[in-house]
């Protein structure tokens, strides 16, 4: 039992061996939580980490807190009915491209208007990683698997879109080997009241390897990628800077300098939701891909009002009896 | 009707009565059964309910398929069946005629409103000619009420339109009846003041067409030879209250939450006719219920398994359909050990099947319905009012032995209501646990040596940090195993948890002699209508015996025994034999099934019937 | 067999006796269907109709062309299969709040993305109406229902936005009783290629009775309704002109000629997703409610995509043969 | 190893044998375990073959949950299990050898990669010591090859890296597997240069390796005294192939809709170990084959109900808990009666459980796992290749009945391989249908007389429009009914159905004698053991006859009377009973279960022992 005030990332290792392949993005994600966890002041048997079926869902396993490895797809559900009645704990959910927007869609999305207290992370490698590289509900158009031999036809779900559009209040992307953005995000979400969904683009070096180097490429990290900051211009690039300006309610990549500044860019709003979608969707090739808080908002949180409805009636009526419970209604005796 | 045959003051005293109300759904039909239900409840009859509704919310007024009805029986001795055939029927229209006289008894009396049998309903009701003037009639004692017309009248002096005045008919039909059965009306009258406390208009309107139909009777003597008494039973002594069975169901999981010390949560998703029970529960909030309407019927149970994991006594209740969804979430409580009540309110399938209407068909669903070898307790009441102390024995299961416990009533039990006499709570069973775990060398997976329980840590303990999941698991610490060996242990373990709660259950109790010529053998709904035709049976000198299956898995231990004791065994069943075959296989014994697939229950009759013929007895 | 040249409203017309609660909305919306099917100048053994359970879904009963009554909520997916294999089909989903967001919103959202051939017509009540009376996932906050004596404490779903961030390539939203933009709604959705979306307020007269009535009552259909029309400015209003403007990325309800005039409002764009995620989430009583296309877009149309593969294979290695498919890899010969 | 004991040439003629390779899941041991089949398959040895898949993608290299097996038996004569213990162990590291070695006969040839004996390694393998030198190896005949080091100075030339070089290792084990038991290397020369066609440097790299293997056996006289030959079994004329059960599942679905005329519809969720069969189908696009990935269970059976609606052959797969998820739907097909053949390829369970083990666990789910009288005909394969024809069964029936289909299959099956023989296509039966339907006079449930199946009237027809649902159906009509005689008459309608498939089944056919004192009665894919198990019972003397149910409902009409015949009747199952508990019901005979529920088919020896036990025989 370790006192909090001390809590180390070894304090939430388990003793299981991880078995995600060699390479495998899943082991940064982990790296990651097992830091920020003891960093938050809370005990350890607070936490709880709930996930479906998926290799990213082997996550509980190594993490030496509760957890509860689930069935595909019902991750948010069993965790809805865990952090509804137990408010006091951390409920972390963790899941896979397949597990929360194939099978789990509507649960992620009945989560996420409610606003249950969970901190959902949707590893996305664009692949079902365990049952041996099919395409995702997040493949790209196309995309040649066992099951799609001649390319898939799906089009793809934009996680953040879908989201947002369920009424997500916090809605956030980062990538498995960006520890520190990974890491600060994290906190974030940690703070959050209500959902937080979190998508993290992880590499699934066997089924679907580099899926994301177009961005995480060393040389591509500051032309692809948006990372932004609330209050703050939306601006990119390495040398050249560019930036995002609106344009008849459409966004436009515009380069600084040549004729524009960063005046003219979008100020970074997390909290307007037209801002959101239209970062959630700017995608590759035609736009770097935004990373970090997409949208922040307070919104009533399902289980404290849960509570607070109990707790009103029990006020009101008094703590119920078991001989007031089984004499209400029409009673009448017999001698 | 039977008759005790004493008459006095023009009062004829009936042992026994079968009444049914039936109109069009806006009638008001349910209302009118429950209100004599009620008042005769409080003068202490026995009695036992059978409504029917329709499926449609509110079919047009006037057609077949929006007829209600509301079938009651009241009795002065212990009754077990709202009755095969109604002996009186009140029909406000002719829809409500067509698709009830049929059931009427020969000679039975027959009130119809009859300002409604006019040529626009009768076609509405593929009348082609009025009933009540082509003598089709003529086997019923008919009384022709012009029961629109005389409400009406009743309300003339308040003003209210034709609409609101016609809303009343059902109250002017309930006071004829409360006349014709010598019922008082205050019950009703207090009630009414009760409901309507901030709409006084509408209190007034319906006393003065409960009393207008009352005085109806009184005043015109349109039944004067007709007016009936049923005394009281002689129920045990005690308070009771009139109770359906979803509503016992309710009372049954708040008083195990209580008794157990868990905080009680519900994971259910609407579903006829299973809400109720979500209704009932999410008034409960002050008994610290938590009741969560998911987004479906998996969300529901997960939820459910989540707040388990948790430490609360988790409930998930639903109909067939819902069962089958339901099935891939429970087998996660299986493995994880975790305790979990399903509640499956049978009703009529496959699929969508006719979803209002009653069945037993899902047995071996509940037994068999989920992947891998994946036993659970089973458990199924007999009456409305078993519902309550068949929830305890329910949560009792799930949590002494962590396992999910399946519960199966049906849409007869659900709806049907009898009286039922309040328990006293110290005689209530206790359900409290022992702590478990202690995190000196804690293990997920130890087990008490006595029921294999396993260890119920729970999130929040420090220093009993686990991990559970689906994936086969090793006994004892609980980690992920795919060892050939373990997989063969804990298949056997999981079995064994259950068939050990054998140990825990009293033997089965067999009604009439313990061996011979005929066991009359029953499980949940069918009680009522098995005891009612076993004891006509016996008036007739036959002799059978009989006894009823509460548990269904594990089964009474003494069950091989009861059944080799008798040559023939009957299982009537609302199915097409499912316990049978369970029965069969495990006892190689000939039992012989009376199954029914109709939707509806058995009539003592037909069980009775059966009874006859395997006897062969006569008639009766 | 009706030749189609000569169809009418009464050859879509079954045989059955419509079942639904006097005064539902749900006929309204039957004798719209009615009123367009007959014009579209397709067969009727062409139209399918498909729904799921719920007091909506009884539609096809009453509806005298192919159809299929299904299981809750499973609608979407049923259609799939069949336009799929199927695509000379016209295949009409019905659908309603509970069936379409509660149970089924997975089958939803994955045939939007899919953008498959179907046109989803979601009757919403705001109410579960067959199973008497329950809040569904589009009820308002602190609802008493049967199964909410205290209020309810989810917060609903947007349909629009839900579609909309699900990638839906035609969104729409429309009332029962307004049977002239109902009808033109559905002659809209009826051109569309690929998934078509329409919310259609219902009134339950039973269990919801007027949860529309702030803006269907006569005198408030002007105040609280806008109108939508591609390529016109969004105004509203009955004698006092009003329309809506932009202002910092969120919408602004300004009164014309108060200082604004009709240039200053939105112009409508019917393919901008920042202007229909905008609109979407506009809701009373803030603002008036939207009615109209809110995004009308192409995109690749799932089932064509999956003819077009099978084609081109077939068109590649010649339709297979029985004797080609045994034989195939390797084989040996035992004489 | 059953040896012929002729040598000659040094080569001993074996009539049997069984190989195992074991290695790292990155080893490649599925690559060399097929290459090895499949060039015995040429050389017309009969063979079986069991993978054994890790549950990990790549767990970490080296550990024991990374081991990936391939075990192979060939034989001179008609064998029908992959063998119970090895005589052949390849080894390629001490995590292989560590999960290995309990099988491996005693005496048998253990051939180990030496150079991955380091402390590194057997430390990850849990050993305290090396196992070559601790003395603990010695019942077995061990070869100690460095390996590594051996294929990595056999491509010195080449300029590959280490791990390059490595990855061919397991090619220089098969060369010296190829060595030793005498086969060529050019069906795998071949297959390297189709396979890697535009790779020319891997294409060299493996052939290196393999030669190397070959030729360090044939050079240095490592195994002198060890080299073996198994020639052809007298299999029946024909061409053959090697094929895996989810393969032949495939081949067979295209067949039957080639047959039928109907276009494939697959509508799939991924799940092992089913998800092959939608990757095959996926490949037969030219054959007018439509795959739906759907997203979830739920969806991939509802899409292929519509697609069926809508005229398709239609078929969904999945494994035990899919098919949970599957059970809602599966009823709507049930009570629409519309064609659909659901194939559960059965993993070891509860819920996620074992699942890249094999099952036989979900008889009573795939029985009755739904909500309501829900009969359905259930089917399953004996063998690899009678996947083939039982898929083509299970649409014959669907089609020609109006029926679901339930097939199961199992991960033995969906991955163990044996050789089949090509049909001839004009053998193969003709599936055409009548054309249904007729507008004049249309009735949607008008029934054959015959096979009771109803219209199947298709969406585009003209004058043929209808509605169907999931609500109850009057009959003929198809018009929603809540008629309390027409559920009970469509109830054993549905039922009726099922049963009169049975007319059209072949009886069960014995092998051996056809009453006496034993019967060994199989299912699904415990034929093999069982065969073999018989076989080498009546060897010793042992009376026993042996029968294998394919169809599982309905039953042949015969089999009361085979029981019947018989006075002790053994079941061997993957499970605790199930098929047991069915036939105890319908017969009331006493059916003997042997049970295996350890995620691992039967050995012979096992199935053998109980028939010694039975029959009181020695263990001879
Ligand atoms: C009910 C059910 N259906 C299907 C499966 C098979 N299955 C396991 S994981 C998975 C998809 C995994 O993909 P994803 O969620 O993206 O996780 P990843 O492995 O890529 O991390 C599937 C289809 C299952 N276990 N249970
Ligand atoms: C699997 C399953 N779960 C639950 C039900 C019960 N049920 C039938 S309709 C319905 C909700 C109907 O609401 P909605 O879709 O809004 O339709 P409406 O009746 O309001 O038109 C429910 C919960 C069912 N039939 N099947
Ligand atoms: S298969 Fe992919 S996602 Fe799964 S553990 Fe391996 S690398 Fe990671
Ligand atoms: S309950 Fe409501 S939705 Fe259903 S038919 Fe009646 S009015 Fe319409
Ligand atoms: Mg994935
Ligand atoms: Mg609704």
């Amino acid at each position: 039992m370790a006192d909090q005030a001390t809590l180390t990332r070894k304090d939430f290792q388990s003793d299981q061996d991880v078995r995600w392949c060699p390479g495998c993005g899943d082991y940064a994600i982990l790296k990651a939580v097992q830091e920020v966890f003891p960093s938050l002041g809370i005990p350890r048997e607070k936490f709880v980490v709930v996930s479906g079926i998926g290799c990213s869902s082997r996550f509980p396993y190594y993490m030496n807190s509760y957890g509860f490895h689930t069935i595909h797809g019902r991750a948010p559900a069993v965790a809805t009915g865990l952090k509804t009645t137990r408010s006091d704990l951390e409920v972390w959910v963790v899941t896979g491209d397949g597990d929360a927007l194939s099978i789990g869609g509507n649960h992620l999305i009945h989560a996420l208007r409610r606003n249950v207290g969970l901190k959902v992370l949707l590893f996305n490698n664009r692949i079902y990683g365990l049952t041996k590289g099919q395409y995702s509900p997040t493949s790209e158009v196309g995309k040649r698997t066992s099951s799609s031999p001649y390319g898939s036809l799906d089009a793809p779900f934009n996680p953040l879109s879908l989201a947002l559009g369920a009424g997500a209040t916090f809605v956030a992307r980062t990538v498995d080997i960006y520890q520190k953005h990974l890491i600060e995000v994290l906190h974030r979400a940690a703070q959050h009241r209500g959902t937080a969904f979190i998508e993290i683009y992880q590499n699934c070096n066997i089924f679907n390897d580099g899926a994301f180097s177009y961005m995480t490429d060393k040389s591509q990290r500051q032309e692809q990628g948006i990372y932004l900051q609330h209050g703050q211009p939306v601006i990119f690039g390495g040398e050249e800077k560019r930036g995002i300006r609106m344009k008849d309610m459409r966004c436009e990549v515009v380069t600084l300098g040549d004729g524009f500044s960063e005046e003219d860019c979008l100020v970074w709003d997390e909290t307007n939701p037209a801002m959101a979608m239209l970062m959630a969707q700017m995608l590759p090739p035609d736009y770097p891909t935004p990373l970090g808080v997409l949208r922040a908002v307070d919104r009533p949180v399902f289980e404290e009002q849960v509570v607070a409805q109990i707790q009103a009636e029990i006020k009101s009526k008094g703590d119920g009896t078991l001989e007031e419970l089984l004499h209400a209604g029409d009673v009448w005796t017999v001698d | 009707m039977t008759s005790s045959a004493v008459v006095h003051d023009s009062v004829e005293k009936l042992s026994d009565v079968v009444i049914r109300f039936a109109g069009d759904s806006g009638d008001g039909m349910q209302l009118t059964g429950t209100q004599f239900t009620n008042t005769s409840a409080v003068l202490g009859n026995d009695l036992s309910t059978l409504p029917d509704f329709p499926a449609e919310i509110r079919a047009p007024a006037g057609t077949l398929p929006g007829v209600s009805a509301f079938q009651v029986r009241i009795a002065d001795y212990d009754i077990h069946t709202p009755g095969d055939a109604p002996n009186v029927l009140v029909a406000m229209n002719p829809a409500a005629l067509k698709t009830n006289i049929a059931d009427l008894e020969v000679g039975g009396i027959l009130i119809v409103n009859s300002n409604e049998f006019n040529k626009r309903n009768l076609t509405k009701a593929y009348y082609t000619e009025n009933p009540l003037t082509n003598g089709s009639l003529e086997g019923y004692r008919l009384f022709e009420v012009e029961l629109t017309k005389l409400t009406r009248a009743a309300l003339d002096e308040m003003g209210l339109g034709n609409r609101d005045r016609d809303r009343c008919k059902n109250l002017f039909a309930l006071g004829m009846i409360y006349w014709m059965f010598s019922r008082p009306l205050d019950n009703t009258e207090a009630w009414l003041a009760k409901k309507f406390a901030s709409k006084p208009e509408i209190i007034e309107a319906n006393l003065r067409a409960m009393k207008a139909g009352w005085n109806y009777c009184d005043i015109t003597g349109a039944f004067q030879t007709s007016r009936y008494e049923v005394v009281a039973a002689p129920l045990p002594a005690g308070t009771y209250r009139n109770i359906n069975g979803n509503s016992a169901l309710a009372l049954g999981l708040v008083t195990a939450s209580r008794r157990s010390g868990l905080p009680l949560f519900l994971g259910s998703y609407p579903i006829t006719p299973a809400s109720s029970v979500l209704h009932e529960l999410a008034r409960y909030k002050h008994y610290g219920v938590t009741t969560f309407q998911a987004e479906d019927e998996i969300a529901a149970v997960c939820a459910a398994v989540g707040a388990s994991f948790g430490g609360s006594l988790a409930i998930t209740t639903t109909s067939g359909p819902g069962l089958a969804l339901k099935s891939e979430a429970i087998n996660l409580a299986l493995i994880t050990e975790l305790p979990l009540v399903v509640i499956d309110v049978q009703r009529a399938g496959p699929s969508t099947g006719m979803p209002t209407k009653t069945e037993q068909t899902d047995l071996l669903q509940a037994m068999f319905g989920r992947n891998g070898e994946s036993p659970m307790p089973v458990i199924a009441p007999s009456s409305p009012g078993d519902c309550f102390s068949v929830a305890i024995e329910a949560c009792r299961m799930a949590i002494q032995y962590m396992v999910p416990v399946l519960l199966l009533s049906d849409g007869y039990l659900a709806n049907g209501s009898e009286p039922w006499r309040l328990p006293e709570v110290e005689d209530l069973p206790d359900l409290r646990l022992e702590h478990h775990g202690d995190a000196e060398d804690f293990q997920p997976y130890r087990r008490n040596p006595e029921t294999l329980a396993r260890n119920w840590a729970v999130p929040g303990t420090p220093g009993l940090e686990h991990r559970i999941g689906g994936l086969e698991k090793q006994d004892v610490t609980g980690s992920v195993s795919y060892d050939p060996d373990n997989h063969q242990h804990m298949t056997r373990l999981r079995a064994e948890k259950v068939e050990r709660i054998a140990r825990t259950i009293p033997p089965l109790e067999v009604d009439g002699d313990s061996g011979g010529r005929l066991l009359v053998l029953g499980w949940g709904s069918t009680a009522g209508a098995i005891t009612g035709a076993v004891n006509l049976a016996r008036k007739e000198g036959v002799k059978v015996s009989r006894a009823h299956l509460r548990h269904l898995n594990p089964l009474p231990s003494n069950l091989g025994d009861v059944l080799a004791s008798f040559e023939q065994v009957l299982l009537p069943e609302i199915n097409t034999g499912q316990l049978a075959m369970i029965l069969r296989a495990r006892f190689l014994k000939d039992i012989i099934t009376l199954s029914k697939v109709q939707g509806k229950p058995f009539m003592r009759g037909e069980i009775l019937a059966k009874i006859h013929q395997l006897t062969g007895a006569s008639e009766g």
